[in-house]
């Protein structure tokens, strides 16, 4: 038994199960048939010895050691325990060891096998027959709505809502026309001779129509001219009133 | 064949095939045992896979396993790619399908961007949209709308499967729900009508 | 040998050596002519290459050549060799491929040491195990399984192809696995110390 040895190197192993395995091993006899007591006698000298050497041991070592040392005096005064508790653990430390022995096993032969890429390996350049068909149209409605909401955020975002100018002829400059052409038409003539001149057809023309006729009427009240409608709908006629004021007296 | 130089075919071989460059002669002598003839090694295996579905070939002053040409025909793979429209196109092609028929004009109007011909070809060579007439205004514009192929692209039986404009554009603040002064005049009815 | 089974040879040897992964019959059956034998050509061809410097060998449920093991010495001159898996990361390995799917805990209590993140992140680099769903058991621990890569790194057809647990156990006092005191110089060992 190589004692001293085991306590040196006891952070070879990978845990006390490890190490446990390992003992029973040096027992040269089948795991299953190992005694129990044995071992559990050894791991607490290998455990012990390590302990006079570094004081700091690993939680998990002192744990199996102190469960081993149960079992050890159960093993050693039987009719303390129940009988069965005893056996049943002792088991199942059998069984953990001989579990833990088929997993080494199970490494090994995996580790003898020839290893892709070490021992054996595959073709180093192969060849690609595979073509790609880029023809068709991968398409879906969500992307076709996310991209009409997205167009149209992005220009309303650019062109701030604003309103329309106003092109429509005002009152006030109806006023500024009639008061400037009065004097040049002939008598009577047409209040259309006296909107502006490539008035758009519709809303411009009626716009303005309705703007002249207020600054008619307003410069009618000022008896600044007469207005005239000879039946309903019927042409409106426009003349100097203080002209016409002339004629008449 | 002497058992030496079956050996040496043996290694020739693994070596072509693990490498991931063609294999030089240099390259094989280091390889392969010392005093080997190398010429001869290569010119046997050349002959041993000359009727096989893989030959030795010299290529790039090197050794290479290819595919015997009359075969590679049985191992071609044709896999499916689609792509995917530009960002471009699918903002024109929601713009046509939404407000068809209608001009280019009118396009750039609702997208804020000048509409590319490179664009508007995509869409017709995919034929997902096609000419529908033309605009009694001046100039008199072609008018666009989406085609048959177009819904069946997006699984649509109908244009009236697609949600309408007010469900989309929900967002108040949003400029979508306010009319592009361009088009106050025109007919409202046309627009909502896909 | 008929011109057909030659041809059909021809044809299965390119598409095997072509590949990047093992070869599945269900693939071989569509490149072949149809009605034909998949077992049969496999077969004529394992046996044609058996004693080659290239084998073809059953992985992972596919047909793949390979190097012939005994090459691999000449190869190793020319060839980058990866590290190989450490005992502890062997071990873990092993109780992953007979155990799966299975948790942390549960490997950790097999091996009775725990599992450092070095040597799973090891395992999960080779694409040698991954993580295939959770136990339905308080905190929901990920279980691990192994992958097709598993298969392909060691030869196996198939998970079936792991020696039984009773085999393995015929020998108690095996060579190979027992751990050497030594091995505690090895960088790999200090890595699960407690």
């Amino acid at each position: 038994m190589e004692t001293e040895a085991l306590v040196l190197h006891l952070e070879g192993y990978d845990g006390p199960l490890d190490l446990l395995l390992e003992l029973a091993r040096t027992q040269k006899v089948d795991i299953a048939k190992i005694s129990i007591l044995q071992l559990v006698e050894q791991f607490l000298a290998v455990i012990e010895g390590a302990r006079r050497v570094r004081l700091e041991l690993a939680a998990d070592w002192l744990v199996m050691a102190a469960w081993l040392t149960w079992l050890k005096s159960r093993l050693l005064v039987p009719q303390l325990g129940e009988p069965e508790d005893v056996e049943l653990a002792a088991e199942t430390l059998a069984a953990r060891l001989i579990d833990l022995q088929a997993t080494r096993q199970a490494a090994a032969w995996l580790g003898q096998r020839p290893q892709l890429g070490w021992d054996v390996f595959p073709r180093g350049e192969p060849e690609d027959f595979t073509e790609t068909d880029r023809s068709k149209l991968k398409l879906d409605l969500a992307g076709l709505l996310s991209a009409y909401l997205a167009a149209r955020r992005r220009a309303g975002a650019k062109q701030r809502y604003r309103p329309k100018p106003m092109v429509y002829l005002s009152v006030r400059e109806a006023l500024d026309r009639i008061g400037k052409l009065l004097g040049a038409l002939p008598d009577w003539a047409s209040l259309e001779q006296f909107l502006p001149e490539g008035l758009e057809e519709g809303i411009p023309k009626r716009a303005a129509i309705a703007a002249t006729l207020i600054a008619g009427l307003e410069m009618a009240k000022d008896g600044r001219l007469n207005l005239r409608q000879d039946r309903k709908f019927g042409p409106i006629l426009v003349s100097n009133r203080t002209e016409l004021e002339a004629g008449d007296e | 064949m002497s058992n030496d130089m079956i050996q040496a075919l043996r290694v020739a071989e693994a070596a072509v095939f693990a490498a991931t460059q063609p294999v030089t002669p240099r390259m094989l002598a280091t390889i392969l045992p010392e005093n080997t003839d190398v010429d001869a090694v290569m010119g046997a295996l050349t002959t041993a896979y000359a009727e096989r579905g893989v030959n030795l070939v010299q290529v790039g002053g090197g050794w290479q396993f290819r595919t015997a040409p009359d075969i590679a025909p049985h191992l071609r793979k044709v896999v499916e790619l689609p792509r995917r429209l530009p960002r471009v196109a699918m903002e024109t092609l929601a713009i046509i399908a939404y407000h068809q028929p209608v001009t280019r004009t009118e396009i750039e109007e609702i997208r804020g961007a000048a509409l590319s011909q490179a664009t508007l070809d995509l869409l017709l060579e995919n034929a997902l949209v096609t000419p529908k007439g033309r605009k009694e205004t001046p100039g008199r514009p072609t008018l666009w709308a989406t085609t048959p192929a177009f819904l069946a692209q997006f699984g649509l039986n109908d244009l009236r499967d697609l949600p309408k404009r007010e469900e989309l554009l929900i967002d108040p603040a949003g400029p979508a729900p306010a009319p592009q002064p361009a088009s106050v005049f025109l007919p409202e009815a046309r627009d909502e009508a896909p």
